[in-house]
């Protein structure tokens, strides 16, 4: 709670700093914030996790660890923002604060216990991205993002509150106990129920980034500024999941015969669109997006394969494709603002001038495509086996079948930067930059080699 | 009951010409239309509250926020170029399918239990305020949060920088 | 004295040669190759050539799915073991004339192969079995796409997608094994156990069959392999072909006929078959092969045919000549390719029909092809032909049990014709006949080339004329695991 | 004695490392008498084992190490000496030594004296190892040793293309029967669980005549042997192999190599009586060999190609004699021909050498006073061949062909043929060489000279051997009592005894010897009236011929045939299945999955139309069709 | 006021969820057909108040206040979202002079 706390107040901080324009401390205070956030929850481990106000919201070890992991890379995030919000506009201090206000959205999401506290944290959420995608203001391209997500996250909306409006139709409450104890009490549920979940799917496979409702991700990841296109791909994915597991392992277990194979397709369409698509991308940028929709593919097998290990699967899964992708988005800032271009062609032989930055954007590629040795490995492990465990053996196959597609375009970075040469100077790499990368390229690596330590949790 | 009948269909009917209408200062006239025969519903059901929050939040807010911003990038003419009709026509006909399959999942054409009042103090004022600030203290304190990031958001968004454009 | 100081002083050689520069870098990796293949004789000296898993290592890495790093030496991998450490450095010796842009990552990425094949043949648990083949099949990516030829980018990149679809699949056949083992584990011996029925079974072995037979790899899934080693830098082909392949022809041993015996016996004939098919077909192919690394190449195919024949028969000859063939194999082809690699170095070419009348100006070179070369066909008294001989009479003991009289031993056998075809076809062309303006600049091998070529040929002969201390490494392992798997329950 | 057996092979190689290290430092002298001196120390050490066994009649059976041991299957190196490989022994040490001494004058001015030298000693090692081998295996390592040799020493002049391409092919096809070989071995094994001679002889001999694996097991041995021993269809090597040094054809494709498919199946003799279906097909094909060399024989021009079709068709006789159970003879015959071969290719040699590398006979003629010592040897030994008594040809040809007629008269009448064209063809060469005019040119005439001794002596002793080398194998109608089927009786015992004693009257073989002589003597008549006396020569190359004559002058255009059948389409298979199959069909395949994969990408990218209507649209699609499985797929749960 | 909320006894629920399914889709119909985006805007606005007046029929009927609660929680929401949206497509109407969602279609492939 005191987690939430903090974090809604530190916006509140910032803007004043912004109004006495204080910019330099900005980033201090915000990261300095978001550390005593992390410790708060931390504090908090393996504490007896109770229901608080009136069932409202819960924060057990699975709310604290994806608090703590959503947490830590926003500062990760917010540590690449050094300069880049600075060549946006002098509102510095308002995109740190709604950055934060999202990611307070976030800790609501991961903690919550009631969907009215769901709603209104995928609201805060998305609202905030919604003005996030477009501060570039006068970039044509991150206006259109903005409205895109802003239409379409509203019109998903629409179906998400629809299909909570039906659960509480049929349960009377809003409260996942309620309905849990409803879904046990009544062995022959009423069909609004199932469309009510049917349409929480649709709702949160917006927010995910799922196919069929995935066609906002490319867009709005290539439109939006680069370090909000991080944030969302990863903060704020691992957030839906999260909250997305929650919701279903707290309340639908017991029906997953019904919504099994709805999510089944879901994934298999994700998995498919999302690394096909991916395959013929010229720019990093946008393949990025297409790859985080395959991602989530992966990730939703957690969903589908429900069980006790789903949470630690998502978790593993979500930390080392975040890390990974922070990566990513840094090296592509830093690419970008060298060349101009996000194209793959921007990285030739980036690994002459740059060996440090070529070396873990190979190690993130290497993550992304699930190479073993890396945290990308385990996630995709992680997933194997639960969903074998459900005996799911063709969605497993499909999903081998499409890392290998994966394979190609996440190569196509380190071939570029290794094998294709060009006439470039070297990419200035700030020494925040490098704490960020090595740090994350460590933590990759570390993740692939012992897992168990962050395994064991939840 | 006939009136509740009578209402809906003018719910529906104004509804229909909300996205029907070709100027957009039409269709928000005949949003405010409906959302009125909204408010008509909640006196129905007796929720109070929710009939006056939404006269004015929405209908006086909400709606007017529209019609200014309409007004303010001169939108109230019929400039919208038509889409094609096929576009139209899938756009319709999907509509339409969504109502079938969403009804028929529901599969509550039928008849059933008469919505009645239990509790016809429940969508009063004081009935609710009892609710919101107990059991939901905590959602209407994180939704200021909301409020307030909409508003920061708001005014970083629509303010135009003075050095650039 | 655990297998783990086999396994990580590579790692930990990678690192430090990986830091340091060009020459020093070279000796350095070649220090360490050195040091590890004297570790390994030690390992040698103190094994016990019986049925046991020797040297062992057991400690718990991902508890929450009885993930152990779990390895050993049997006389199985004993001989993978030495099949790593001999020819790692023989590797890198034969590079030493080589500059190699960025010699630090080259070498290190040869050390940190190794440690990832070694782990291959000494891992006891299903998981530790998966993460080294994976790790051995990154750095080699590199090696080939950093230092390879012209259209290293596209090969390579199929090379690394193919064999990686197929791991992949192995991946899901372990982890399938793993749920259905009754202890919840990844060990190899608890996989033993798990006694799934025929069509359980089957699955499984598709899923480890896809992904060793890319590796050897077996007729139809070879077409990576002949780009992949024409444009691969030299090290790299010898890394591939002379150890790597190995790893599937291990697998077979180690994981996929032991794990599913069922799906084994059922699939065995086609296996067989296609296995058969391969040699013929590579043989053949081989023929006509312009490029000396490509004809190399193909050669290479048609006797990872034979090795996997003679294993998919599953007998104790079959199965013992293949562990003598790999060995001699690697020998071999290694031996092979840096034929290749010192006249291409010299000449530029490696067109065959460019060449011609080498043996005048080098004869010292046209010795040591020569022997190779007989290595290769396995004439007797070379290290091939005792495997390629236990090979044979193993394909043969099955097809004479499965009735199909010797007709599949007469058909594989055609490699011993074809191979001295082409190969002799080949030795012509490039040696013998007048020289050329091009071949008249040849210059007789030396230094450390010399070193190399006497190197593999001593070894040729030794291992031809007596192999039977290194067969008896293997012999109770062998007997051991193919008695376990009965299939044909006599 | 039994102690240093292992000696006699062993020398050789020493010799072989020494010469091959040192080709370069010692010179000639030294190599050529160390290649020299240590077979002669070999054929001394064989000579005490000959006699030995001859005294004692046991074989010496030495075990040195385990060479290869896998299960039950146990192959220990091993040497076994009986009466048949000690006979063997002596050829191999014998004529190899008197080779060697002959190549020290031959090969004087060669460069590759100490590679030459070498390669023989090598040659010889592996030659020992055959003929010592324990088991099958052992005998497969010099079978292949040889092979190697011959290819080494064929291709001794490897700048030629042609002599390149002759080693090549040699051994190739000899590898063809090597195959057929190891399959013999492996069905041996599979049947007998060993392969060692001592334990599976005496196995065999206990099994029923014409079962079916013995069989199996000696035509896949014989097939061997058909590659070893250059038979029909796998003969069309030897001729090539004349691009050799002239030494290495005397010694290799002569003497001893070619013979190794005899020792082998009389070795293995057993079997082959156990399997008379194969002993019928081994003598008709050593009966069409024999014929089908010598037709090919009677039109060749160059002298060597004349020796090597002769040397095809003796072989041919061989393996008539072997199948028709004439084990004994047909032995004999490899040593008797071994000296006459030998004597006539070192003739040859020493014919070319005075005649400054000239092999065309058409160039030659009236050498027979130029170089005396090389004319008598060669008369010797073309008398020897031809089959006139009392020389040695005549007594094993004759043994040869009195089983053939024993066995059916049609292989006698063929036999006597081919005796009467052996006559015919080895006197025309002869004649050609020796008589008439001298047909070189004048640079060629004005070097002529005879041969240093080192090569005279060896072809001296070996005219000693060929004229009475017969004596011992006098058969009993001639008043001898045959020392040679007593002494080896304990090798072919069981067979003997199977096949049982089938003596021809008197009176049958009398007639029968006469008739050979008969026919041998007018074809030397015939001979030499149309090329000694008539002086006629054969046309030039580029003339027309009579079409059968042309025929046997192209060699009944087998390698043409072979190229056709064999060479093109394997050829032509390869390069289709390189060229479709593998990079069309199978990498094509692969490729168009990746590409297949790229286009769908194309085309699915499209998808993102970045219309949001369009989004929106899919999205409703998306989402009616979750709620029609939750109308659809309720029903089920 | 009593007379009128009288009415309601008989309207069975089922009718009340067929109307906001009605005009719910109506409002998906009007994303769907329109490219103002403000327009596009307000049918989703159609689409809340859908939702909106279903949760207060459900309320009533079960008798239960947390459904109104939840529905001044979606107004809430409304008017943020609203705040926000409009604010974008002002900013979008200043850079292109439209607020046609078809001009917005650079993002693409």
């Amino acid at each position: 709670m005191n987690t939430l706390i903090i974090i809604s107040v530190l916006p509140i901080v910032l803007l004043y700093l912004g109004l006495y324009k204080a910019t330099k401390s900005l980033l201090p205070v915000t990261i300095i914030g978001l550390l005593a956030a992390l410790g708060f929850a931390i504090a908090q481990w393996n504490n007896v996790a109770l229901p608080i106000y009136h069932g409202m919201m819960m924060f057990d070890n699975f709310s604290i660890a994806f608090s703590g992991i959503t947490i830590i890379t926003t500062i990760l995030i917010l540590m690449l923002s050094g300069g880049y919000f600075e060549k946006i506009s002098k509102h510095t201090a308002e995109y740190y604060a709604i950055i934060l206000f999202s990611l307070a959205g976030i800790i609501v999401m991961v903690s919550f216990y009631n969907l009215v506290m769901l709603f209104i944290g995928i609201e805060i959420m998305s609202v905030s991205l919604y003005i996030l995608a477009g501060i570039k203001k006068n970039d044509f391209s991150s206006n259109e993002a903005a409205l895109k997500y802003f239409l379409m996250g509203a019109f998903s909306t629409g179906f998400l509150l629809f299909g909570i409006t039906l659960l509480y139709g049929t349960t009377g409450s809003f409260g996942l106990e309620a309905i849990r104890d409803w879904v046990i009490a009544h062995p022959h549920i009423d069909p609004m129920f199932y469309t009510g979940i049917g349409l929480i799917i649709v709702g949160l496979c917006f927010k995910v980034g799922a196919a069929p409702f995935h066609f906002w991700t490319p867009d709005v990841y290539e439109g939006s500024p680069t370090l909000i296109t991080a944030f969302m791909s990863t903060v704020v994915k691992t957030a839906g999941f999260a909250a997305f597991l929650r919701l279903f392992s707290a309340c639908f277990a017991p029906l997953s015969d019904f919504w099994v194979p709805i999510l089944l397709g879901i994934t298999i369409v994700t998995l498919f669109i999302g690394n096909i698509t991916a395959l013929y991308q010229q720019s990093f940028k946008r393949m990025l997006a297409f790859s985080s929709i395959s991602h989530a593919g992966y990730l939703l097998f957690a969903i589908v394969a429900l069980g006790s290990g789903s949470a630690n699967s998502v978790f593993v899964y979500a930390t080392a494709y975040s890390i990974a992708s922070i990566i990513a988005f840094g090296s592509l800032i830093l690419v970008q603002q060298q060349n101009g271009s996000d194209n793959f062609e921007s990285f030739n032989g980036l690994a002459k001038n740059n060996p440090f930055l070529a070396f873990v954007l190979t190690v993130a590629m290497l993550s992304l495509a699930g190479i073993p040795l890396t945290a990308g490995f385990m996630g995709k492990f992680f997933m194997f086996s639960g969903a074998l465990a459900k005996y799911h053996v063709w969605l497993v196959i499909i999903a081998v079948v499409n890392a290998i597609i994966a394979i190609f375009y996440y190569f196509r970075v380190i071939i570029a930067m290794y094998f294709r040469s060009a006439d470039r100077a070297e990419v200035l790499v700030p020494a925040y930059y490098k704490i960020v990368f090595g740090f994350s390229a460590l933590v990759t690596i570390l993740i692939g080699i012992y897992p168990d330590f962050i395994a064991r949790f939840i | 009951m006939s009136t509740f009948y009578f209402i809906a269909f003018l719910s529906i009917f104004f509804s229909i010409l909300v996205i029907s209408a070709k100027n957009p200062v039409h269709s928000i006239l005949y949003l405010i239309l409906t959302f009125f025969t909204f408010t008509i519903h909640y006196i129905l059901m007796n929720a109070q509250f929710l009939a006056i929050v939404n006269f004015i939040v929405y209908m006086g807010a909400i709606l007017v926020l529209f019609l200014y911003t309409l007004m303010l990038i001169n939108l109230n003419k019929e400039s919208e170029p038509v889409k094609p009709f096929m576009v139209k026509f899938a756009g319709v006909f999907g509509g339409g399918i969504l109502i079938v399959a969403l009804v028929a999942s529901l599969k509550s054409l039928g008849v059933s239990n008469p919505v009645i009042l239990k509790n016809p103090d429940l969508g009063l004022v004081k009935n609710l305020g009892k609710v919101l600030f107990n059991e939901f203290l905590m959602p209407f304190e994180v939704s200021s949060v909301l409020l307030l990031s909409a508003m920061v958001g708001a005014v970083l968004l629509a303010t135009k920088d003075p050095k650039t454009a | 004295m655990t297998v783990s100081i086999l396994i990580f002083l590579p790692v930990v050689a990678a690192i430090i040669v990986a830091l340091l520069k060009n020459e020093v870098a070279k000796y350095a990796a070649l220090f360490f190759s050195v040091a590890e293949l004297v570790i390994a004789g030690l390992f040698l000296s103190r094994f016990v050539p019986d049925a046991s898993t020797q040297f062992t290592i057991d400690v718990p890495w991902i508890t929450k799915f009885g993930i152990y790093f779990s390895a050993g030496i049997d006389g199985i991998s004993m001989i993978m073991v030495l099949l790593t450490t001999l020819i790692v450095p023989l590797i890198i010796l034969s590079t030493l004339q080589h500059k190699h842009s960025n010699a630090g990552a080259f070498y290190g990425l040869i050390l940190f192969m190794q440690a990832g094949m070694l782990v291959v043949f000494t891992a006891l648990d299903g998981f530790l079995f998966y993460v080294g083949w994976e790790a051995a099949l990154i750095p080699i990516y590199f090696i080939c796409a950093l230092w390879g030829g012209e259209n290293r980018i596209r090969i390579t990149i199929k090379f690394f997608i193919y064999t990686f679809a197929g791991s992949l699949f192995m991946l899901v056949g372990i982890i399938y094994l793993y749920l259905q083992s009754p202890g919840k584990t990844y060990d190899l011996h608890e996989f033993y156990k798990i006694g799934l029925d025929a069509h359980h079974q089957s699955i499984v072995f598709w899923s480890f069959f896809l992904a060793f037979a890319i590796k050897m790899p077996l007729f139809p899934f070879h077409t990576w392999q002949p780009d992949t080693y024409t444009e691969a830098p030299t090290a790299g082909t010898m890394l591939l072909s002379g150890i790597m392949l190995k790893m599937g022809i291990y697998g077979v041993i180690r994981w996929l006929i032991p794990n599913a015996p069922l799906g084994f016996i059922h699939w065995q004939s086609l296996v067989m078959i296609l296995a058969v098919i391969g040699i013929v077909y590579a043989s053949l192919i081989a023929f006509n092969q312009k490029d000396g690394k490509r004809l190399i190449a193909y050669s290479s195919i048609a006797h990872v045919g034979l090795i996997a024949a003679g294993i998919f028969a599953w007998t104790t000859l079959g199965v013992q000549g293949a562990m003598i063939q790999m060995l001699n194999h690697g020998i071999n082809v290694v031996g092979m390719f840096f034929i290749w690699d010192i006249i291409s170095r010299r000449l530029n070419t490696r067109d065959i029909s460019q060449l011609g009348g080498i043996a005048k100006v080098a004869p010292k070179f046209s010795i040591a092809f020569l022997i190779i070369l007989l290595g290769t066909v396995g004439l007797p008294l070379t290290n091939g032909f005792v495997g390629e001989f236990l090979l044979l009479a193993g394909v043969f003991q099955y097809s004479a049990y499965h009735y199909l009289n010797i007709t599949l031993a007469a058909v594989a056998g055609l490699t011993i014709i074809f191979g001295a075809v082409y190969l002799l076809r080949m030795y012509k062309n490039v040696m013998y006949g007048e020289l050329n303006e091009l071949t008249a600049t040849f210059t007789d091998v030396s230094g450390s080339e010399k070193l190399t070529l006497c190197i593999i040929c001593v070894l040729i002969i030794a291992l031809g004329v007596y192999p039977h201390p290194i067969m008896h490494i293997s012999e109770a392992a062998v007997n051991n695991l193919v008695q376990m798997i009965n299939v044909r329950g006599n | 004695m039994d102690k240093y057996i292992w000696l006699i092979p062993i020398l050789p190689l020493a010799g072989f490392i020494i010469n091959g290290l040192g080709r370069n430092s010692l010179s000639k002298n030294v190599i050529g008498f160390i290649g020299s001196l240590l077979v002669l120390v070999s054929f001394g050490l064989s000579v005490a084992v000959f006699f030995q066994i001859k005294s004692t009649g046991h074989p010496v059976n030495i075990t040195y190490f385990d060479w290869i041991s896998v299960g039950q299957l146990k192959i220990p190196f091993a040497f076994l000496v009986d009466q048949l490989s000690s006979i063997m022994l002596l050829i191999i040490t014998g004529v190899g030594f008197l080779i060697h001494l002959y190549s020290i004058g031959y090969m004087h001015n060669d460069n590759g004296f100490g590679k030459f030298f070498a390669y023989l000693n090598l040659f010889v090692f592996f030659m020992l190892l055959l003929v010592m081998g324990s088991n099958y295996l052992i005998m497969f390592i010099g079978w292949e040793g040889v092979g190697l040799c011959s290819y080494l020493l064929i291709g001794f002049w490897y700048t030629n293309p042609s002599y390149a391409d002759a080693a090549k092919k040699a051994f190739i096809m000899n590898r063809i029967g090597d195959l057929g070989f190891l399959l013999g071995v492996f069905l041996i094994i599979y049947a007998f669980g060993s392969i060692s001679f001592a334990e599976i002889f005496p196995k065999a001999a206990t099994m029923k005549v014409g079962s079916a694996p013995l069989f199996a097991i000696t035509i896949l041995l014989f097939v061997g042997a058909v590659g070893k021993s250059a038979q029909l269809p796998l003969f069309t090597w030897l001729p090539d192999a004349m691009a050799g040094p002239t030494p290495v054809s005397a010694l290799i494709h002569a003497a001893t190599m070619v013979t190794a498919g005899i020792y082998m199946i009389a070795r293995s003799n057993i079997f082959y009586t156990l399997a008379p279906d194969t002993m019928e097909i081994v003598a008709i094909i050593g009966l069409a060999t024999a014929l089908f060399a010598a037709l090919i024989a009677l039109t060749q021009t160059d002298i060597k190609k004349v020796l090597a079709y002769s040397t095809v068709s003796q072989l041919g006789y061989m393996f008539l004699g072997l199948g028709v159970g004439a084990y004994t003879g047909a032995f004999f015959h490899v040593l008797t021909h071994a000296f006459f071969k030998a004597l006539l290719f070192l003739g040859a040699g020493s014919v070319i050498h005075a005649m400054s590398d000239e092999q065309d006979m058409r160039k030659m003629g009236g050498l027979k006073g130029k170089i005396k010592i090389t004319f008598a040897t060669m008369l010797i030994g073309t008398i020897a061949i031809a089959g006139i008594p009392p020389f040695s040809g005549f007594f094993s040809k004759d043994e040869i062909l009195a089983h053939a007629y024993a066995h059916s008269t049609t292989f006698y009448v063929i036999g006597v043929f081919t005796a009467m064209l052996t006559s015919f063809y080895m006197f025309r060469m002869l004649f050609l060489t020796f008589y008439g005019k001298f047909r070189g040119t004048h640079e060629q005439e004005h070097h002529l000279h005879e041969s240093p001794p080192s090569m005279t002596i060896p072809l001296i002793v070996l005219a000693i051997l060929s004229m009475v080398g017969g004596f011992i194998g006098v058969p009993e109608v001639l008043g001898g009592h045959h020392e040679l089927e007593h002494f080896l009786a304990p090798v072919f015992e069981k067979s003997n005894a199977i096949l049982g004693e089938h003596h021809l009257q008197a009176s049958t073989e009398f007639i029968l010897m006469s008739i050979s002589v008969g026919v041998a003597l007018i074809a030397l008549i015939y001979a030499y009236i149309k090329y000694g006396k008539g002086g006629s020569i054969p046309v030039a190359d580029t003339e027309e011929r009579p079409a059968l004559t042309s025929l046997s002058y192209n060699k009944f255009y087998i390698d043409e045939l072979y190229d056709m059948i064999i060479r093109k389409p394997l050829d032509f298979l390869s390069t289709f299945f390189y060229n479709v199959v593998d990079r069309l069909g199978i990498d094509g395949l692969v490729n168009g999955i990746g590409k297949g994969t790229v286009e769908s990408s194309k085309g699915l990218r499209l998808l993102q139309t970045g219309n949001v209507g369009f989004y929106i649209f899919i999205m409703v699609l998306g989402i009616i069709a979750v709620l029609a499985y939750s109308i659809f797929g309720l029903t089920k749960i | 006021m009593e007379s009128l909320t009288n009415t309601i006894q008989s309207v069975p629920l089922n009718h009340y969820i067929l109307l906001s399914t009605i005009i719910f889709s109506i409002g998906v119909t009007g994303v769907l057909i329109r490219r103002n985006a403000i327009v596009i805007f307000m049918s989703v606005e159609l689409m809340l108040n859908a939702v909106n007046l279903l949760l207060t029929a459900f309320s009533v009927y079960r008798g239960d206040a947390s459904g109104q609660v939840f529905v001044f929680f979606i107004m809430a929401l409304a008017a943020a979202e609203v705040a926000v949206g409009l604010a974008i497509i002002v900013m979008i109407y200043r850079n292109t002079n439209s607020v046609d969602i078809n001009v917005l279609n650079r993002l693409k492939w």
